[in-house]
C-alpha cells in the first residue's frame, strides 16, 4: 500500500512540473485539478478505514478536484485569456528552479526525522517540494489567474503535509486546509472578477500603481 | 462559561441583524449597539475572569485580556465613528461593510480568547478574509488592487503559518507525545519536542503570524491597504488586526521561551524588528502620502514591539504596554486622517495644507496624535519606548539601544516633515469645495481616544500595570 | 491645613507653578477677549508675588526640601526636591514670566487676535510651569515629561504666524532639534539608572563611576541639555525659532528656557564626587567658541531679533565657560577659580535672563510700532518710542558689559577668574582674557549698530517714520527690567548672595572660598562716580547750550546738499567692515542688480547672512539622504510576484539561520 | 593725599599740552613754527563760548554723547597711576573696569555719530567700533603679560613693580609689549598712521568723521576728551617705558612729565614721518600688533 501512496507523491511531483512548465492556463488548472483528486485517494491509502475517512475523501475530491477547478476556469473565460505571456521567470528557468527546490526539499526532509509508523514515505519532501514549487509559481508568474494556481499549489503541499496527522488530530487538519483553500480560493475569485471587471485583463502587472517612486 | 459564548457570538448576531436591516442608514446603527454591549461584556469578563473550558481549549488569559480590552475599546470608537462616516458617504450601500465588520469582531474575541492553536489560526484566518471587503469599501482600480495584494499576501502568509502549526504538532509525535495544539501542554513539553521541527515550526509561524503583523520585508502588503482603505478600517487594521497577529506570535513567544531555545527565537525577533524600523525611516522621508506614511508608521511600531520582545526581561512589560498604546493612537491617526482626507478629498501632502484651519479639531488630533506615537511625553507611548530602550541599557544592550534612538530619530524627522505642511499653513486657494466639516459624530470618537492616550501617558491605572505586569510574567515563561 | 500651607514656603512654590499652569485655561473656555488674558495675567503675577519671595527666603536661608511621591507610572516611586540649584533657576522664571504675561496684554491682545490669543495664552503658562517641574524634578522621568511638555509648549508657542513659510521652517527645525536632544537625555537617564539602579537622581556628589560610564552620562548630558542651552555647534534651530516666535515668547524662551539646558547641565555635574578634568576643559572650550562664534555672527545680521538671538548663544557661551572654569578649579584644586567660576557664571546667567528678556521687548514694541524686523527698513524711531528707546539703551549697554550695568558686574568675574589664572604656574587660561575682550568689542559692534540704526538717525522708510510709542502694559515689564540691570550693575551683592548656596552644591570648593577677592563696594563707587559726572557735564552742557546762541539746522553733509534717509548708512553696511573680517567664519549671501544699458533700470544690492552649519552642512546631508533613501524606496514598487520572492528568501534566509 | 591731588591737578590739566607739544613737533618737521604749545588751551577756551549748531535729525542721544564719553575718560582717570604713586582708585581687576570705561566712551560716541543721520558719521562709527574690536585684545594681551610679571591684578601695583631688574629679566618681552602698545595707543587715539586728526576728508576718517556734526561746547568736550584718552593711554605706555624710581616723590612727578613730553614728541614725529595707511591695511598692523603684544606673553610665560 505505502509503495502506492509513494508512486501518487510522486505523481504529485510531476504535476508541479506540468505546472511549472506550461504557459496555458487551462493546462495548469486542470494539472492543479488533477493533484487535488491525487491527494484525495491518499488519505483512503495511508489510514484505516472510517466513515470520517470517506468524508474526507469525498469532500477533498470534490473541492480539489471539482468545484475549484470550475471556478477557476469560469474566470479564465470570462476574461478570455488562454495563456501567460512573457512570465517574470521563464519556462525553462522555472523547469530548473523546480528541479532544484525538489532537490532542497529532499535534502531537507532527510534532515529531519520521521516518526516511526512514516519511516520511508515521500510525505515530507513531496509536501515541501510542492509548497515551493506552488511558491515558484506566485513568484514566476504575472497573471491573477496563475497566481491563485501557485497558491493552490502551496495549499496542496501544506495539505499532503497535514495527511501525516489526519489521523493524530482529525478534525483539525481537514478544517485547516479546506477552510484555507474554500476562503482563500473563493474570495480570490470574487476579487478575481472585480479585477477582470475594472481591468479587461488579469495581468497582475497592470496592477502596480500603487507604489512609491 | 456560556458568558464567552455569548461573547462571540454577539458579533455574529449583530452581523445577522445587520444582513436583514434594509435600509442603510438604521443599519449602521447597528455597530455602535453591538460595540457598547461588547464592551461592557469585556470590562464584566475583564473583571471576574470565567474558568478554563473542560477541554482547556477556551481561557481568557492576561495576555488575551489585554488584546482584548485594546480591540473591544478600538472597535467601540471606530463603530461609533462609522455612524458618522457613513453618514457622509450615503450614497455606498454600507451591507457588506457592516456585515463583515462585525463578523471580524467576533474573530477578534475568538483571537483573544482560544488557547489552542488550531482554533486562534483559524479565528485569525477570519480576521484576514473579513477584512478584504472592508478594504474594497471604495470600489475602484486603486482599492481593488490594494485588495488583491493584501489578500495575496495574507493568505500566503497564514497558509505557511498553518504548516508551521503542522510542523509543530508533528514534532510532538516525533517526541512520541500524544499529538496537541494546546498552548498549555505545549509550553509543558516545549523543552522535550524535537528540536529540528521545533526550529522549523517557529521559524514558519514567525515568518506566516509576522506576514500578517506586517513585520519588514513582509509588510508589503501594509502601505497599498492602509493607504486605500477607509480611515476607520485603517484604524481597525493597524490597531485590531496587528494586535491579533500580535497575539499569534506571543502564543508561541510562550512556546519558544519555554523551550531551550529562547535566546535563538528572540536574536531573530530582535533583528526583524530593527529591520523594520530601518524600513520605516527609509520610507517614511519626504512621504507625499500621509495615509501610506501611517502604513510605515505601523511597520514601525511592530519592529518597536519586536525589538523589545527580543530584549525580554523588563522590555516585555514595555512591548505590551506599547501595543496598547500603539492600538490607541493608531486609531487616532487613522481617523482623524480619515477626516483630513474627506475635507481635502486628497491624501497627497502637495494639496492638503492648513488642516489646523479647514478641520480645526481633525486637524489638532492629527498633530497631537503624531506627537503621541513619536514618544513625546505626556502620552502614553512616551512611557513604554522609555521602559523599552532603558531596560536595553539595564541589559547593556548597547548597540540596539544606539539603533533604535537612531531610527526613532530619523522617523520623527520624515513624519515631521510630512505632517507639519499638512496640518499647518494656508489653505489652499484652489482647494475643491467638499461639504466635509468637523461637527461631533465624526470628531468625538477619535477625541475620546485621544484622551485616553494622554491619560495613559500621565497615569497607568494600577489594574492595568497589574494585568500588564502578569501578562509580561506570561511571556517570562510563567503560568 | 491653608496655614500650614502657607507655613511650608516649597508648597507655596508648588501653588504657584500650579497656578501658572493654569493661567491660561479661563482663557480656553471663556468666549474670546480681553478678560481671559487679563485674568491670566493676573493669575500669572499672583503666582510670581506667591512664589518670590518664598524661593528667595528658602535660598537665603539654603534650606532643602524634599517630597517623594508615587506616582501611576511603571518607573517606581519619583520625587520634588528644592535644593539651592532648583531654587536659584526658579527665579528668572517666575520673574520673566508674569512680565511677558502683562506685556502681552499690549502685545498680543485677544482682542485684535481672537483666533491665537488664548491658545497663546494657555501654552504661556504651561511653558513656565513646565520649566518650573524641569527645575524641581529630581527624577529621571519626570523631568524627562516636563522637560518634553516645555519644549512642546515652546513648539505651539511658534505657531500663531504659521501662514508664514518662515514660521513654519522654523518650528519645524526646533521640534527635530529638541526631540533629536531628547534623545541624548533618554540615554543619559537610561545610563543613570542601570549605575543607579532607580530613575531617582542620585546624592549630590555620591556618584562615582568608571570612565566608561561617566563618558556617556557627560557626553549624553552635554548633548541633551548643551542642545537647548544652545552651545555650539547645536545652536542650529536656535535664531530662527527665537526670531520668528511672538516677542513676549521669544522672551521667555531666550531669557529662561535656555537656562534649562545650563540647569541639566549642572544638575548633571553636581552627582559626581569628582570629574575628570577635560570635562571642564570641554565645557570652557564650547562656552568660548559659542560666544565667539554667536556674537560674530550676529555682528552681522540685518533682522534686529535674529541678531538678539545670536548675542543669546554668545551669553550661554559665557556662561557656559564659566561653569568649565568652575570644574577646573574644583579639579585643580583651586577655590579662587572655582568661585569665580561658577559665580560668574550664575550671575551672568541672572543677568542675561533680565536684560535679553528687556531687548526682546523693545524688539516687540518695535515690531509692534514699524511691522518689520529688519534694521535697514528703520532708524528714527528714539523719536517716535522715547521710553522704549530709553530702555533699549540700557538693555544695550547692560548686554554689552559696560558699566555701570550688570553685565559689566558678571563679566567681570569671568575676567577676574581668567586673570588670575596669568600667575598660575599654567598660565593658558589666561588666554581667555583676550577672547572675552573680542568678544566685548564685537557685542560692542552688534548693539551699536541695533541700537543707532534702530532708533538714531532719520527714519528709512514710511512705517518707522510713522510709529507709535507702545502702551503702558508693555512699557512697564521693560522697565521693570531696566531698573534690576541698573541695580545689578550698582551692587552685585544683592544678585551674588542669591547664587552664593548653590556653589556648594557644583562646586564645594568655591563655597568654602571667603569672599569675594575685591570689595564690591567698588561697583557702586565708580559707577556712581560715572553716573553723577556723566550727568554733571551734560546739566552743565545744556547750561551753557542756554546761555550761548543756539541755532538748528540739517545734518552736515558734507557738502552734498540735498542729503535723503535712503543716503543713511544702514545696518547691512554697518555690519559689513566686521563681516569682512570675519568672512572665514561668517558667510553672508549677497545679491546686486548693477545698472547696465542706455538706460538702466533701478540697482540694488541685497544681502543675507546665513546659518553657516544649517544651509551649508546639515540641509545639504539630509539632502543626500533622501536621495539614497529614493533609490532605497525602489523595493515597494507594487510588483506583487516580487513581494513573495521577498517572503520566500526570508523564509529560507531564517531556515539556514537556525541550521 | 597730596599724591591724588597731584595725580587729579596732572590728569586734569596736562592733556591738551600735548596736543601742543605733537603740533609743534610736527610743525618743527615741516619747517614751520606752528602753533605755540598752549593752542589747544585756546581752542578750548574758544569752544566753550562758540554757539553751537545742532542737526534737527538729532535726540539728546546726540548731546549726552560728549558728556558720558568724558565722564568716562575721567573716571578711567582716576584708575591708572601717574609716576610710581598709587592711583586714587585701586582695587584688585580695575584694569578691566579701565578698558572698559573706554570701552563705554566708545559707545556713546559712535551712537551720538549715528544720532545725526549722516552716511559719512555712519561710516566712521562702524569703523571706530570695527577697529577697536581689534585693538581691546592687544591691550588686554599687555596687561596679562603685566598681571604675569607682577603677580597682581590691580593697575597700581602692577605698574610700579616694574624696575630695572624686571627689564633686564624680561627686556625683549616688554619691548615687543612696548611696541604692540605703541601700536594701540596711535589706533586708539585715531593719530597717524590710522587716522589724521586735521585732514578734512571725511572719507578717509575714523575719529573726526564722528563729531562733524558736534560744535561749540559739545566738540570742546570732544577734543578734551580725546586729549585726556591720549593722556592716560600715554601714561600707561610711560609706566612700563620708564622703570625708575628715584626715591622721592617730586623727582617720580618730574620723571613722568618728562616722559610723557618725549612720548608725545615721539608721536609728532611718527606723525610727520608717516603717511596715513589705506584703510585696508589698518586691520592688518592692528592684527600685527595683537601679535607681538601676544608673542611678549609667550616670552613671559615660557
Amino acid at each position: 500500500m505505502t509503495a502506492l501512496a509513494d508512486q501518487l507523491l510522486v505523481l504529485c511531483l510531476l504535476l508541479n512540473f506540468a505546472v511549472l512548465g506550461t504557459s496555458r492556463l487551462a493546462f495548469s488548472v486542470r494539472a492543479v485539478a488533477l493533484q487535488g483528486v491525487v491527494l484525495g485517494v491518499l488519505p483512503a491509502l495511508v489510514h484505516p478505514f472510517s466513515w470520517h475517512l470517506v468524508a474526507i475523501v469525498a469532500g477533498i475530491i470534490l473541492v480539489k478536484g471539482a468545484a475549484i477547478p470550475i471556478l477557476i476556469v469560469r474566470a479564465i473565460l470570462k476574461a478570455d485569456i488562454q495563456r501567460e505571456f512573457e512570465p517574470f521567470i521563464g519556462y525553462i528557468p522555472s523547469l530548473v528552479l523546480g528541479a532544484i527546490f525538489t532537490a532542497l526539499a529532499f535534502i531537507f526532509a532527510s534532515r529531519l526525522p520521521l516518526a516511526p509508523e512514516h519511516e520511508g514515505l515521500l510525505f515530507v519532501p513531496a509536501s515541501l517540494a510542492t509548497l515551493m514549487c506552488g511558491f515558484l509559481v506566485l513568484m514566476g508568474r504575472r497573471k491573477a489567474i496563475s497566481q491563485v494556481i501557485g497558491y493552490l499549489l502551496m495549499e496542496n503541499g501544506i495539505f499532503i503535509f497535514g495527511l501525516l496527522l489526519a489521523e493524530a488530530m482529525p478534525v483539525m487538519v481537514e478544517a485547516g486546509a479546506l477552510l484555507d483553500l474554500l476562503v482563500g480560493v473563493f474570495v480570490m475569485g470574487i476579487v478575481i472578477n472585480h479585477i477582470s471587471r475594472e481591468f479587461s485583463s488579469l495581468d497582475t502587472s497592470r496592477l502596480s500603481t500603487l507604489r512609491e517612486e | 462559561m456560556y458568558l464567552i459564548w455569548i461573547f462571540v457570538l454577539l458579533p455574529l448576531l449583530g452581523a445577522l441583524v445587520a444582513w436583514l436591516i434594509p435600509d442603510n442608514r438604521r443599519r449602521a446603527l447597528v455597530l455602535p449597539v453591538v460595540a457598547a454591549l461588547h464592551l461592557a461584556l469585556t470590562v464584566t469578563l475583564l473583571v471576574q475572569t470565567p474558568p478554563p473550558s473542560p477541554d482547556r481549549w477556551i481561557f481568557l488569559d492576561p495576555l488575551g485580556k489585554l488584546s482584548l480590552l485594546c480591540n473591544s475599546i478600538l472597535f467601540f470608537v471606530c463603530a461609533n465613528y462609522a455612524v458618522g462616516y457613513l453618514k457622509l458617504r450615503r450614497k455606498r450601500p454600507n451591507r457588506v461593510l457592516c456585515i463583515s465588520l462585525l463578523v471580524c469582531l467576533s474573530a477578534m474575541t475568538l483571537v483573544a480568547i482560544a488557547q489552542h492553536l488550531g482554533l486562534l489560526w483559524i479565528a485569525l484566518e477570519m480576521t484576514t478574509i473579513t477584512m478584504a471587503p472592508l478594504i474594497y469599501f471604495n470600489r475602484n482600480a486603486r482599492s481593488i488592487e490594494a485588495t488583491w495584494k493584501y489578500l495575496l499576501i495574507c493568505s500566503v502568509g497564514i497558509a505557511i503559518a498553518l504548516l508551521g502549526l503542522f510542523f509543530l504538532a508533528y514534532s510532538t509525535i516525533v517526541a512520541k507525545q500524544e499529538v496537541t495544539l494546546l498552548l498549555g501542554t505545549l509550553i509543558d513539553t516545549a523543552a522535550d519536542l524535537h528540536a529540528g521541527w521545533r526550529h522549523a515550526a517557529f521559524i514558519f509561524l514567525l515568518v506566516g503570524f509576522g506576514s500578517k503583523m506586517g513585520l519588514a520585508p513582509l509588510h508589503t502588503w501594509k502601505p497599498d491597504a492602509y493607504g486605500e482603505a477607509p480611515g476607520l478600517v485603517g484604524a481597525l487594521l493597524a490597531g485590531g488586526l496587528v494586535n491579533c497577529a500580535l497575539l499569534a506570535l506571543l502564543r508561541v513567544y510562550q512556546i519558544a521561551v519555554a523551550s531551550t531555545e529562547a535566546e535563538l527565537f528572540q536574536e531573530v525577533l530582535l533583528g526583524m524588528g530593527l529591520l523594520s524600523m530601518a524600513f520605516a525611516a527609509v520610507f517614511m522621508a519626504r512621504q507625499s502620502d500621509f495615509k501610506r506614511m501611517l502604513a510605515y508608521s505601523s511597520v514601525e511600531h511592530v519592529g518597536i514591539i519586536a525589538v523589545a520582545l527580543g530584549l525580554g526581561k523588563g522590555a516585555l512589560f514595555g512591548a505590551l504596554l506599547h501595543m496598547v498604546n500603539n492600538a490607541l493612537t493608531k486609531g487616532v491617526l487613522f481617523l482623524s486622517c480619515g477626516n483630513i482626507h474627506r475635507a481635502y478629498n486628497s491624501k497627497s501632502t502637495q494639496f492638503v495644507r492648513g488642516a489646523l484651519r479647514r478641520t480645526p479639531w481633525s486637524g489638532a488630533l492629527f498633530l497631537a496624535a503624531f506627537l503621541a506615537i513619536t514618544g513625546s511625553p505626556p502620552f502614553g507611548p512616551f512611557v513604554s519606548e522609555f521602559t523599552i530602550v532603558s531596560s536595553a541599557f539595564v541589559q547593556q544592550n548597547y548597540w540596539t539601544a544606539a539603533l533604535f534612538l537612531l531610527f526613532l530619530a530619523m522617523i520623527f524627522m520624515g513624519m515631521a516633515s510630512t505632517v507639519i505642511p499638512v496640518v499647518l499653513g494656508k489653505v489652499p486657494d484652489d482647494l475643491e469645495r467638499t461639504p466635509y466639516r468637523d461637527t461631533a459624530p465624526t470628531v468625538w470618537p477619535p477625541l475620546v481616544l485621544m484622551a485616553l492616550v494622554l491619560m495613559l501617558g500621565l497615569w497607568l491605572p494600577e489594574s492595568l500595570q497589574e494585568l500588564l505586569h502578569q501578562a509580561a510574567g506570561l511571556l517570562e515563561g510563567g503560568r | 491645613m491653608f496655614d500650614s500651607l502657607l507655613q511650608d514656603p516649597s508648597l507655596v512654590v508648588l501653588g504657584a507653578v500650579l497656578l501658572a499652569a493654569l493661567s491660561g485655561v479661563p482663557g480656553l473656555l471663556l468666549r474670546p477677549g480681553e478678560s481671559g488674558q487679563k485674568l491670566a495675567s493676573l493669575l500669572a503675577v499672583a503666582a510670581s508675588a506667591l512664589a518670590l519671595p518664598a524661593l528667595i527666603s528658602l535660598l537665603v536661608a539654603g534650606k532643602t526640601s524634599r517630597y517623594v511621591f508615587n506616582w501611576g507610572l511603571p518607573f517606581g516611586p519619583t520625587e520634588l526636591s528644592f535644593d539651592p540649584l532648583s531654587l536659584l533657576f526658579l527665579i528668572p522664571i517666575f520673574l520673566v514670566f508674569p512680565l511677558g504675561s502683562l506685556y502681552a496684554l499690549g502685545y498680543w491682545p485677544n482682542a485684535s487676535r481672537p483666533s491665537t490669543g488664548p491658545s497663546l495664552t494657555f501654552f504661556y503658562g504651561l511653558l513656565s510651569a513646565s520649566m518650573a517641574l524641569v527645575v524641581l524634578a529630581h527624577s529621571g522621568p519626570l523631568l524627562l515629561m516636563a522637560w518634553e511638555v516645555m519644549a512642546l509648549s515652546g513648539f505651539f508657542l511658534l505657531l500663531p504666524e504659521h501662514e508664514s513659510a518662515e514660521v513654519r521652517g522654523a518650528a519645524t527645525v526646533y521640534l527635530v532639534a529638541s526631540h533629536v536632544g531628547v534623545a541624548g537625555l533618554f540615554v543619559l537617564f537610561s545610563e543613570l539608572r542601570m549605575v543607579t539602579g532607580s530613575f531617582l537622581f542620585p546624592e549630590t556628589g555620591s556618584l562615582a563611576l568608571a570612565g566608561g560610564a561617566a563618558t556617556v552620562v557627560f557626553l549624553a548630558a552635554l548633548v541633551g541639555f548643551g542642545s537647548k542651552a544652545g552651545l555650539m555647534p547645536l545652536h542650529i534651530w536656535l535664531p530662527a525659532a527665537h526670531a520668528n516666535a511672538p516677542s513676549h515668547v521669544s522672551a521667555l524662551l531666550s531669557g529662561v528656557m535656555l537656562k534649562m539646558g545650563i540647569y541639566g547641565l549642572l544638575r548633571v555635574l553636581s552627582f559626581f564626587g569628582e570629574r575628570p578634568l577635560w570635562w571642564g576643559g570641554t565645557i570652557l572650550v564650547l562656552g568660548l567658541v559659542s560666544a565667539l562664534l554667536g556674537i560674530a555672527i550676529a555682528a552681522v545680521q540685518k533682522d534686529f531679533k535674529r541678531l538678539l538671538a545670536y548675542s543669546s548663544i554668545e551669553n550661554l557661551g559665557l556662561i557656559a565657560a564659566g561653569i568649565g572654569m568652575a570644574l577646573i578649579g574644583q579639579e585643580t584644586g583651586n577655590p579662587r577659580l572655582a568661585y569665580l567660576g561658577l559665580a560668574g557664571a550664575l550671575f551672568h546667567l541672572l543677568n542675561h535672563s533680565l536684560f535679553k528678556p528687556l531687548l526682546f521687548f523693545c524688539a516687540g514694541s518695535v515690531l509692534h510700532a514699524t511691522g518689520t524686523r529688519d534694521l535697514d527698513l528703520m532708524g528714527g524711531l528714539g523719536k517716535r518710542l522715547p521710553r522704549t528707546a530709553l530702555l533699549s539703551l540700557v538693555g544695550a549697554v547692560a548686554i554689552c558689559g559696560l558699566p555701570p550695568f550688570n553685565g559689566f558686574a558678571s563679566e567681570f568675574l569671568l575676567y577676574l577668574g581668567f586673570l588670575g589664572e596669568a600667575r598660575a604656574p599654567l598660565p593658558y587660561l589666561g588666554l581667555g582674557v583676550p577672547v572675552l575682550a573680542l568678544v566685548g568689542g564685537v557685542a560692542a559692534i552688534s548693539f551699536v549698530k541695533l541700537y543707532g540704526i534702530t532708533f538714531l538717525g532719520a527714519p528709512r522708510s514710511e512705517a518707522a517714520a510713522h510709529g507709535h510709542e507702545a502702551p503702558a502694559a508693555m512699557l512697564f515689564p521693560m522697565a521693570v527690567l531696566g531698573v534690576l540691570c541698573l541695580l545689578g550693575g550698582l551692587c552685585p551683592v544683592l544678585f551674588l548672595t542669591l547664587v552664593q548656596p548653590v556653589l556648594a552644591t557644583v562646586v564645594p570648593q568655591a563655597a568654602g572660598f571667603a569672599g569675594l577677592p575685591y570689595s564690591l563696594l567698588w561697583f557702586a563707587a565708580a559707577g556712581g562716580v560715572l553716573l553723577v559726572l556723566a550727568l554733571g557735564l551734560s546739566w552743565l552742557l545744556r547750561r551753557r547750550q542756554q546761555v550761548l546762541p543756539a541755532e538748528t539746522g540739517p545734518t552736515w553733509g558734507c557738502g552734498y546738499l540735498a542729503p535723503t534717509p535712503r543716503m543713511e548708512y544702514t545696518g547691512s553696511s554697518f555690519g559689513l567692515l566686521f563681516g569682512s573680517f570675519s568672512s572665514g567664519v561668517v558667510r553672508t549671501r549677497t545679491s546686486t542688480r548693477a545698472p547696465r544699458g542706455l538706460v538702466p533700470g533701478a540697482a540694488r544690492a541685497g544681502y543675507l547672512p546665513e546659518e553657516t552649519l544649517l544651509e551649508r552642512l546639515i540641509l545639504p546631508a539630509l539632502g543626500l539622504v533622501g536621495i539614497a533613501f529614493r533609490y532605497l524606496r525602489r523595493v515597494q514598487h507594487g510588483e506583487v510576484h516580487l513581494y513573495i520572492i521577498y517572503i520566500f528568501i526570508t523564509l529560507l534566509a531564517l531556515m539556514l539561520w537556525v541550521r | 593725599m597730596i599724591d591724588i591731588l597731584v595725580h587729579i591737578v596732572i590728569a586734569l590739566g596736562l592733556p591738551p599740552l600735548l596736543l601742543g607739544v605733537i603740533g609743534k613737533t610736527k610743525a618743527a618737521f615741516a619747517g614751520r613754527v606752528g602753533a605755540p604749545f598752549l593752542q589747544p588751551y585756546y581752542d578750548l577756551a574758544r569752544l566753550f563760548r562758540k554757539g553751537v549748531v545742532i542737526s534737527e535729525t538729532t535726540s539728546w542721544i546726540f548731546r549726552a554723547g560728549p558728556a558720558v564719553t568724558l565722564a568716562a575718560t575721567l573716571c578711567a582717570g582716576l584708575l591708572i597711576p601717574l609716576g610710581r604713586h598709587t592711583a586714587p582708585i585701586s582695587f584688585d581687576g580695575d584694569l578691566v573696569l579701565f578698558a572698559y570705561l573706554f570701552a563705554l566712551g566708545r559707545f556713546f560716541t559712535t551712537i551720538a555719530a549715528l544720532d545725526t543721520g549722516s552716511s559719512f558719521e555712519g561710516m566712521g562709527a562702524a569703523r571706530e567700533v570695527s577697529f577697536a574690536c581689534l585693538a581691546e585684545p592687544t591691550l588686554f594681551f599687555a596687561l596679562i603679560t603685566l598681571t604675569r610679571l607682577s603677580g597682581t591684578l590691580s593697575l597700581t601695583p602692577m605698574l610700579n613693580h616694574l624696575d630695572l631688574s624686571v627689564w633686564l629679566g624680561t627686556g625683549a618681552a616688554l619691548i615687543l609689549m612696548l611696541a604692540g602698545l605703541f601700536v594701540v595707543l596711535l589706533a586708539e587715539n585715531s593719530r597717524i598712521p590710522f587716522d589724521d586728526p586735521n585732514t578734512h576728508l571725511e572719507l578717509t576718517m575714523i575719529h573726526e568723521v564722528m563729531v562733524l556734526d558736534h560744535s561749540g561746547p559739545y566738540f570742546g568736550c570732544i577734543l578734551y576728551g580725546a586729549a585726556l584718552k591720549l593722556f592716560l593711554l600715554g601714561a600707561l605706555f610711560v609706566n612700563v617705558a620708564l622703570p625708575f624710581t628715584t626715591g622721592s616723590s617730586l623727582a617720580d612727578w618730574l620723571v613722568f612729565l618728562a616722559g610723557m613730553l618725549a612720548l608725545s614728541v615721539a608721536v609728532g614725529v611718527v606723525e610727520s614721518v608717516m603717511a596715513r595707511l589705506r584703510l585696508i591695511r589698518v586691520p592688518q598692523l592692528l592684527v600685527a600688533a595683537l601679535i607681538l603684544t601676544a608673542f611678549s606673553l609667550v616670552l613671559v610665560v615660557r
